[in-house]
């Protein structure tokens, strides 16, 4: 029988293994899903994983073996920097990359094949300086960031942000991913007397840094984004993680029906609970499977063109979680939320409406 | 050849070598009980191997090796010593970085709970050799080459052994020390202990020793009492030099 | 100056961790001559093992530590020394070094694909709370390392050094040959020392677990971190790891706050090695042998 | 007694003056001071432990001396690298074994020889090893190597690689050369070949020896003059014959 | 007289380098891309395991930051002839590749220093540091490296005017450039120079007693082998066509560690087997989903347990018994000079 070949080019070790083992769950799931409903348009997807080690050149040379072997589709890396190191050879050849990269310059590059499967940090990051301006009401603030493509591209879009909007940048700490003692930032931080500090961080050096902070009795507003926020932090950090908030864009715990029925069967499946990285890599592949539909065929050149523009809604495809839509540069745009860890639970607050409306 | 009765130690058609390389190919020979016995031959001829063969560090592929009656052949080192075995080997054989007395204490790991004098042993080896107590502290890479051959004297005869194997023993030492050195095994076959010595320094170790054994090319020979070895006037040309100092001074 | 007191204090706790994960290197070293790579993996693993053992086999903790505790031990104790450094010790140091880094990999992996590519919560064998000192908090979890650190370390250097079992291992490691000749077991030697370092490594695991998580990757961190305060500290000598370890704590920490962040990995390394390049040894190494 | 006393025509070659090492408290050389001359065969006799390894490797560049100099042909040498005197001519063998132990003993001879054989550069660009292997396979022969040419010089028998030690030494025509108890382990016989291959290179190239030995009957043999140590002081200089009869000597060395 | 061990085993190795190079030529025609890719980046990472085996395998000098040079010469590259870069795309890859040779031959000089002074685990530290310090600049320099977010849009080389676009005339390129600096290598370890390198890892006591300038050679041995690391980073750059600090960390200097010890140390030809066992043996293996880096470390301790020198240690161990088999027949038509 014919399948649709999908490669998955995904970070299952070196730094980037625990975002990418998510983003690879989240993907099987969907795919073990659909395949379990026939397909896409009556073909079986073949799914298969080529590991990067959160290397660029190995990255490449998947991505390559993906395009040779046919793949109809690329699925992955998460990681920026393999990301960049891989676009031009699916756009060379053509082939549909569904990425779960952040950073900012990603779709900036004129790349045609590449869709994201979360917001842009460009995007993100204004939200969030409003929410200091306005919720948070910090005239200074401490940004803590980890000192990968993730994290100094985070630190790259706010802190313009925060100075157009009057605040002040009162340190400005880089730490190592994987960095396993915050004790020295955490002291940083405390000492520079700034209003709130911004944590910008992966999950469990987030963890890390609660506890680390807390240790020194810092007592004023720890304000983060989605990995900041996630249960997997909370469950770590403990009590540490109370009074955390800030801005999600993707997360089980959102008040929606969809994620938290995502979230059941995720744990149910892999035994642990999901991260927006597993809600990206299943999403992403519903948004593939849906835009090979509407497209009737699995052509990639139609499936290119219908992409780019798309609207998804939950109520055509409830795979994708949330109503996204994909603009000509392959950046998503959707609603996202504002949040808070009370008594453990990430607890939402607020939901900010798409960049621009829908 | 001579023949002996009641030998200590006896090899029969030892084969043994390195990789793929045989050196000991047949070797056989008795040593008697109670009595010095030294071997030797030219550089290369496998002394040391037969050493090595005996004390288990080599494996023999073939042939028997017998300790007083009892088959001993491929017997770990620690099995020979407690048969009554004991080996000092040619070269540098310390550890460098423990010092000289910490050195010597370990020649007694090996001891029985028959041995309750070890502290007084090592006093009284220590005043044969007295560098060696003025040096007790030092750490012993920092000996001379002569000095760091006296410790491992020391430390190879403080166990009450049977048997001797001692493999150059007057390399980098002094005339005096070399003295020392031989009236110490002298003393020890007194006490009934068998001694087999390897030396290239061949006329004085014969002068003392009972028995003489010249070793070819992983072979014996010849064995005979060791005036009958020095008086030969082969060995005297092929293996001690055929007179060197005479010849020069003509 | 309280963030000053406050970052010494810090960089102590820190350095206990590193002093206390570095002793492995030295003990190994010491007595067998081995650099093991894998010893970052030989902290992070144990914690795992608990807790896979309370996940599969459903093991109350008390007895999956039993159960981790006994299966570390005959695996990485005995195994270890039996199966990878056995056969390979003849051979020099970089085979068997770079055996250690497969098997690191080979212990990172599994923990991975057979436990969770996630960071867990582990449980702390240390009550919760911290006490005040000059201005600065410091937690009883902190102070339990500290001490464990430094008990072990002293301990096991007056082992090494003053007790003739000591002397016997470092024979063993200074001339295996003449060490078998004069009747030690070095075999047993080796063993004991394998499993003195699978023993420490456990309690290490257990005790860092809690602040760092655990992790399949800790090991990288915890490794490398670990490594340089083995080498400032002086590899030949066991106490070295304790000086080594607060070293580059303390100084990982003060760079950290004073320096650029983004350089911070660099400076304790950088100011180590003009430590090196003048005193070669190392700060409490002692001198080469002699070898003229 | 010695068939050839060389009694000073020219100033000496190596001149060795008020030396001292001290390790900490211990005076291992405690300030020696003696000349060697052109083409002369000097022995240093002396109890275990008295500084005559110490010694040369002072003279040698392998440690700092605490205090004195050296000169070769009147030009200061103390301080020099080891591979600096070497290019000057001067070679020596040690105490303790010293080979390149993976390498084969003929890779060893040419190794002995090949820096003293054009530049740097010409050494990688240039023709390779000229003369040398020749060179390389006259000591084998000399010291009975033949069979073991191409095989690892670390499985050697303890005498074979101290008669390859010093083949290494006598690489490439040198000076000057210091030898460390060459007789230590080699066999008597072998020991007269050696003794014959020194001489030959002593009065064929006229390479000036100082060698320490406790083998008396080699050293009072070969030697013109012999230069007895103890405790890190020159006890006594003079003929093999003097030596003998002298009485300090019998006392701290020679025993009886 | 009896030929030349060394002759030999270097005359197989020129042998087996040519044939290597001329089966290569025409091998890959049927590759698609990603087999190109692979047997490129195979050939690229011999160079700078060649280096390494260089520093490490014949002159014992153990060195952790053969990946810094890789990167300072794959930075240097892109530098040189990206769009935008200091000479931007064209004829500029020669000059990008002989100044990253020069720069990292200096920058292997400076590093060489403190070889002089401190060995063993002291020296691995030393260049330890130095890797983690140049990753950091890599990482942190963004106005010079593009920083986290990489350098992309690297050229491939031109030549004869026509840029190499093509997969094949690339890998083609990368092979010739690789059969020059194979053969210099070769050329330099069986002069006397080579013997020196080997005499400083063996007995660097003895070497200097003989003449052998322990500084210069330690030096030469350093900057060398750092050079072919710069040439690797050089053809890197326009094969991958972008780099970040990723591939130049510490843990890429470990890889090129093990590279060199499994291929097997101080032997000509085990760079390219250890860097087949590395870099290729690892994508034929990721077909095997998550457990193909289970599989390649447990490989790695398997052939580590059966041969510690290497891959190539199974020949030399032929290589050698056959010496011993020698060696033994001499030793038995040695003549008994005494019967019994
Ligand atoms: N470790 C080894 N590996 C390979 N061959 C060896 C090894 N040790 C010794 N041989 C070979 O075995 C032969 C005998 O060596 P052995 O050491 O027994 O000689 P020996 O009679 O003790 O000589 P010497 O008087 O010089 O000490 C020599 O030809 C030597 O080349
Ligand atoms: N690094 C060192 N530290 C301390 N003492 C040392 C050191 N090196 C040598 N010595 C001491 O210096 C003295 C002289 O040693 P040296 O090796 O020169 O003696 P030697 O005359 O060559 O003796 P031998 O005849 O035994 O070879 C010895 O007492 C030795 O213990
Ligand atoms: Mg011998
Ligand atoms: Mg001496």
């Amino acid at each position: 029988q014919e399948t649709v070949k999908v490669v998955g080019v995904i970070e299952m070790s070196g730094a980037g293994a625990t975002a990418g083992t998510n983003y690879k769950n989240g993907a099987q799931m969907a795919v073990d899903e659909i395949n379990a409903k026939g397909g896409i348009l009556g073909k079986k997807i073949d799914f298969v994983v080529y590991d990067t080690q959160t290397n660029p050149g190995n990255t490449r040379a998947a991505v390559q073996r993906g395009v040779d072997e046919g793949a109809f589709a690329i699925f992955g890396p998460v990681f920026s920097g393999p990301i960049s190191a891989s676009m031009q050879i699916a756009q060379k050849a053509g082939v549909p990359q569904i990425v779960g990269g952040e950073a900012a310059g990603l779709t900036k590059q004129g790349v045609t094949t590449i869709f994201r499967t979360s917001l842009n940090q460009a995007d993100a990051m204004p939200k969030l300086a409003e929410y200091f301006k306005n919720d948070v009401k910090a005239n200074s603030v401490a940004v803590v960031w980890v000192n990968n493509d993730f994290g100094k591209g985070g630190r790259d879009a706010i802190i313009p942000e925060l100075q157009k909007r009057g605040i002040k940048i009162a340190a400005d700490i880089a730490t190592e991913s994987a960095q396993a003692d915050f004790a020295a930032d955490a002291i940083k931080v405390k000492s520079s007397n700034a209003d709130a500090v911004f944590v910008y961080l992966n999950e469990e050096e987030s963890a890390r840094f609660l506890r680390a902070i807390k240790q020194q009795g810092y007592d004023k507003p720890i304000v983060g984004e989605t990995t900041l926020l996630g249960a997997k932090v909370i469950e770590l950090a403990g009590d540490a993680a109370e009074g955390a908030k800030g801005h999600v864009g993707l997360s089980v715990d959102a008040p929606n029906p969809l994620f938290a029925e995502f979230g059941k069967k995720f744990q149910a499946k892999f035994n642990y609970k999901s991260d927006h990285n597993g809600i990206k890599g299943y999403s992403g592949m519903y948004m593939l499977k849906h835009v090979a539909e509407k497209t009737g065929k699995l052509d990639k050149e139609a499936w290119l063109k219908y992409a780019h523009g798309a609207i998804i809604r939950t109520k055509d495809e409830p795979g994708i979680l949330i109503d996204s839509k994909f603009d000509a540069n392959g950046d998503v745009d959707r609603e996202s939320f504002l949040a808070e860890v009370k008594k453990g639970q990430q607890v939402i607050t607020g939901t900010l409406p798409p960049v621009n409306k829908f | 050849m001579l023949k002996i009765d009641n030998p200590v130690l006896t090899l029969e058609n030892i084969v043994a070598g390195y990789g793929k390389m045989t050196i000991l190919n047949g070797t056989t020979f008795s040593v008697p009980r109670g009595s010095i016995t030294t071997i030797i031959g030219p550089n290369g001829a496998g002394k040391s191997t037969v050493f090595k063969t005996i004390f288990g560090l080599l494996n023999a592929r073939q042939g028997k090796i017998t300790l007083d009656g009892k088959d001993v052949t491929n017997f770990t080192p620690r099995q020979m010593l407690e048969v009554g075995a004991c080996y000092v080997p040619q070269g540098r054989n310390i550890f460098p970085e423990l010092t000289v007395r910490h050195n010597i204490e370990l020649g007694s790991v090996a001891a029985g709970a028959s041995i309750t004098d070890m502290p007084a042993r090592i006093e009284a080896s220590l005043d044969r050799f007295p560098v060696l107590r003025k040096k007790a502290n030092q750490q012993a890479s920092t000996l001379s080459g002569g000095e760091q051959k006296q410790l491992e004297i020391v430390r190879g005869l403080l166990l009450d052994p049977k048997l001797i194997l001692i493999d150059e023993p007057s390399i980098g030492l002094s005339p005096m020390m070399v003295k020392e050195t031989f009236s110490i095994l002298t003393e020890l076959k007194d006490k009934g202990v068998s001694i087999l010595m390897i030396e290239q320094n061949a006329k004085s170790a014969l002068q003392m020793s009972d028995y003489g054994l010249v070793l070819e090319l992983g072979q014996t020979r010849m064995f005979d009492t060791a005036p009958a070895i020095l008086a030969d006037p082969r060995v005297g040309q092929l293996f001690l030099g055929g007179g060197m100092g005479e010849a020069t001074a003509a | 100056m309280d963030q000053f007191v406050q970052l010494i204090l810090a960089g102590l706790a820190t350095g206990a961790i590193y002093a206390l994960a570095a002793i492995g290197f030295t003990l190994v070293w010491q007595t067998s001559q081995t650099i093991n790579f894998a010893q970052g993996e030989f902290v992070m693993l144990p914690a795992i093992l608990v807790l896979a053992a309370v996940k599969f086999l459903h093991a109350p903790l008390p007895v999956a530590v039993l159960m981790a505790v006994g299966g570390f031990l005959l695996l990485f104790g005995f195994g270890f020394k039996q199966y990878i450094v056995n056969p390979m010790a003849r051979h020099g140091i970089l085979p068997l070094a770079i055996a250690t880094m497969a098997l690191s990999i080979l212990m990172k992996e599994s923990a991975k694909d057979g436990f969770s590519a996630e960071a867990q919560q582990f449980p702390s064998l240390v009550p919760e709370g911290a006490i005040q000192l000059f201005g600065a908090t410091l937690s009883l979890r902190d102070i339990a390392i500290f001490v464990v650190a430094v008990v072990a370390i002293v301990g096991l250097q007056l082992f090494v050094t003053r007790t003739k079992t000591g002397r016997m291992m470092q024979a063993t490691a200074q001339n295996p040959t003449v060490a078998r000749i004069l009747g030690i077991s070095t075999e047993k030697m080796i063993l004991l020392t394998f499993l003195i370092n699978a023993g420490l490594a456990i309690l290490a695991s257990f005790l860092i677990s809690p602040v760092y998580l655990a992790k399949f990757s800790n090991g990288e961190v915890i490794g490398t971190a670990a490594f340089i305060a083995a080498i400032v500290g002086g590899f030949n000598q066991v106490r070295g790891a304790l000086a080594g370890g607060f070293i580059v704590g303390l100084v990982d920490n003060l760079a950290a706050a004073y320096v650029s962040s983004a350089y911070r990995a660099a400076v304790p390394l950088v100011l180590l090695v003009l430590v090196i390049l003048f005193k070669p040894e190392g700060l409490l190494g002692s001198k080469e042998e002699r070898t003229v | 007694m010695n068939a050839h006393v060389n009694l000073p025509a020219s100033g000496p070659v190596l001149k060795v003056d008020g030396l001292k090492k001290h390790f900490g408290g211990i005076k291992a050389v405690d300030g020696v001071s003696f000349e060697v001359f052109e083409g002369e065969i000097l022995g240093i006799i002396g109890p275990n432990g008295c500084g005559k390894s110490t010694l040369f490797n002072c003279i040698l560049g392998q440690l700092q001396p605490t205090e004195g100099a050296v000169t070769l042909d009147g030009e200061a040498i103390t301080g020099l690298f080891p591979a600096e005197l070497n290019r000057r001519g001067v070679s020596r063998t040690f105490q303790l074994l010293q080979v390149f132990p993976n390498l084969t003993v003929r890779e060893n001879l040419i190794l002995a020889g090949q820096e003293h054989q054009g530049s740097m550069l010409s050494r990688l660009l240039g023709p390779k090893d000229a003369g040398l292997t020749a060179e390389a396979e006259k000591m084998i022969g000399f010291f009975n190597l033949g069979h073991l040419a191409d095989s690892k010089a670390g499985g050697l028998s303890y005498g074979q690689q101290k008669l390859l030690d010093a083949a290494m030494a006598f690489m490439a025509g040198p000076r000057l050369v210091l030898l460390d108890e060459p007789a230590g382990g080699v066999n008597l016989t072998m020991l007269a070949s050696l003794k014959e291959r020194l001489e030959a290179i002593n009065k064929e190239q006229g390479a000036t020896f100082v060698v320490i030995e406790h083998n008396m009957d080699f050293v009072m043999s070969l030697c013109s003059r012999v230069v007895v140590m103890a405790e890190g002081k020159v006890l006594a200089i003079g003929t093999p014959a003097e030596i003998r009869a002298n009485p300090a000597v019998i006392e701290a060395y020679l025993g009886h | 007289m009896t030929r030349h061990p060394v002759f030999s085993r270097i005359d197989a190795n020129l042998a087996t380098l040519l044939i290597g190079a001329v089966i290569l030529w025409f091998a890959p025609a049927g590759l698609k891309s990603y087999g190109l890719y692979v047997i490129s980046l195979w050939l690229v990472m011999s160079i700078a395991a060649m280096g390494l085996n260089l520093t490490l395998g014949y002159a014992g000098l153990k060195s952790l930051a053969q990946a810094a040079f890789l990167g300072i010469g794959a930075y240097t590259t892109a530098l040189i002839t990206a769009k935008g870069g200091i000479i931007g795309p064209g004829w500029s890859w020669p000059l990008a590749f002989v100044v990253s040779g020069a720069i990292t031959f200096f920058a292997g000089v400076i590093l060489g220093f403190p070889a002089l002074r401190v060995k063993f685990h002291y020296l691995a530290f030393v260049t330890l540091s130095f890797a983690t310090v140049m990753f950091l600049i890599f990482r942190n320099e963004q106005w010079l490296t593009g920083g986290v977010y990489g350098f992309s849009n690297i050229p491939r080389p031109s030549v004869m005017g026509s840029k190499l676009d093509n997969d094949l005339a690339f890998f083609r390129f990368v092979l010739v450039v690789t059969v020059l600096l194979s053969l210099a290598m070769w050329w330099m370890l069986r002069s006397p120079w080579g013997r020196a390198f080997t005499a400083l890892r063996e007995n660097p006591l003895r070497a200097a007693s003989l003449g052998i300038n322990l500084r210069a050679y330690t030096l030469l041995a350093f900057a060398i082998g750092s050079a072919y690391g710069g040439f690797a980073g050089a053809l890197y750059a326009p094969l991958v066509e972008f780099i970040d600090p990723a591939p130049f960390a510490i843990s890429a200097s470990f890889v090129l560690l093990l590279t060199v010890v499994v291929g097997g140390q101080g032997y000509f030809l085990g760079p390219f087997l250890g860097a087949a066992f590395s870099y290729v043996l690892p994508e034929v293996l990721r077909a095997t989903g998550g457990l193909y880096l289970l599989i390649y470390a447990a490989l790695v301790l398997i052939l580590l347990l059966i041969t510690p020198q290497g891959i190539i240690g199974i020949v030399e161990k032929m290589r050698e018994n056959r010496r011993q088999k020698a060696a033994q027949e001499q030793r038995n038509a040695s003549k008994v000079m005494l019967e019994a």
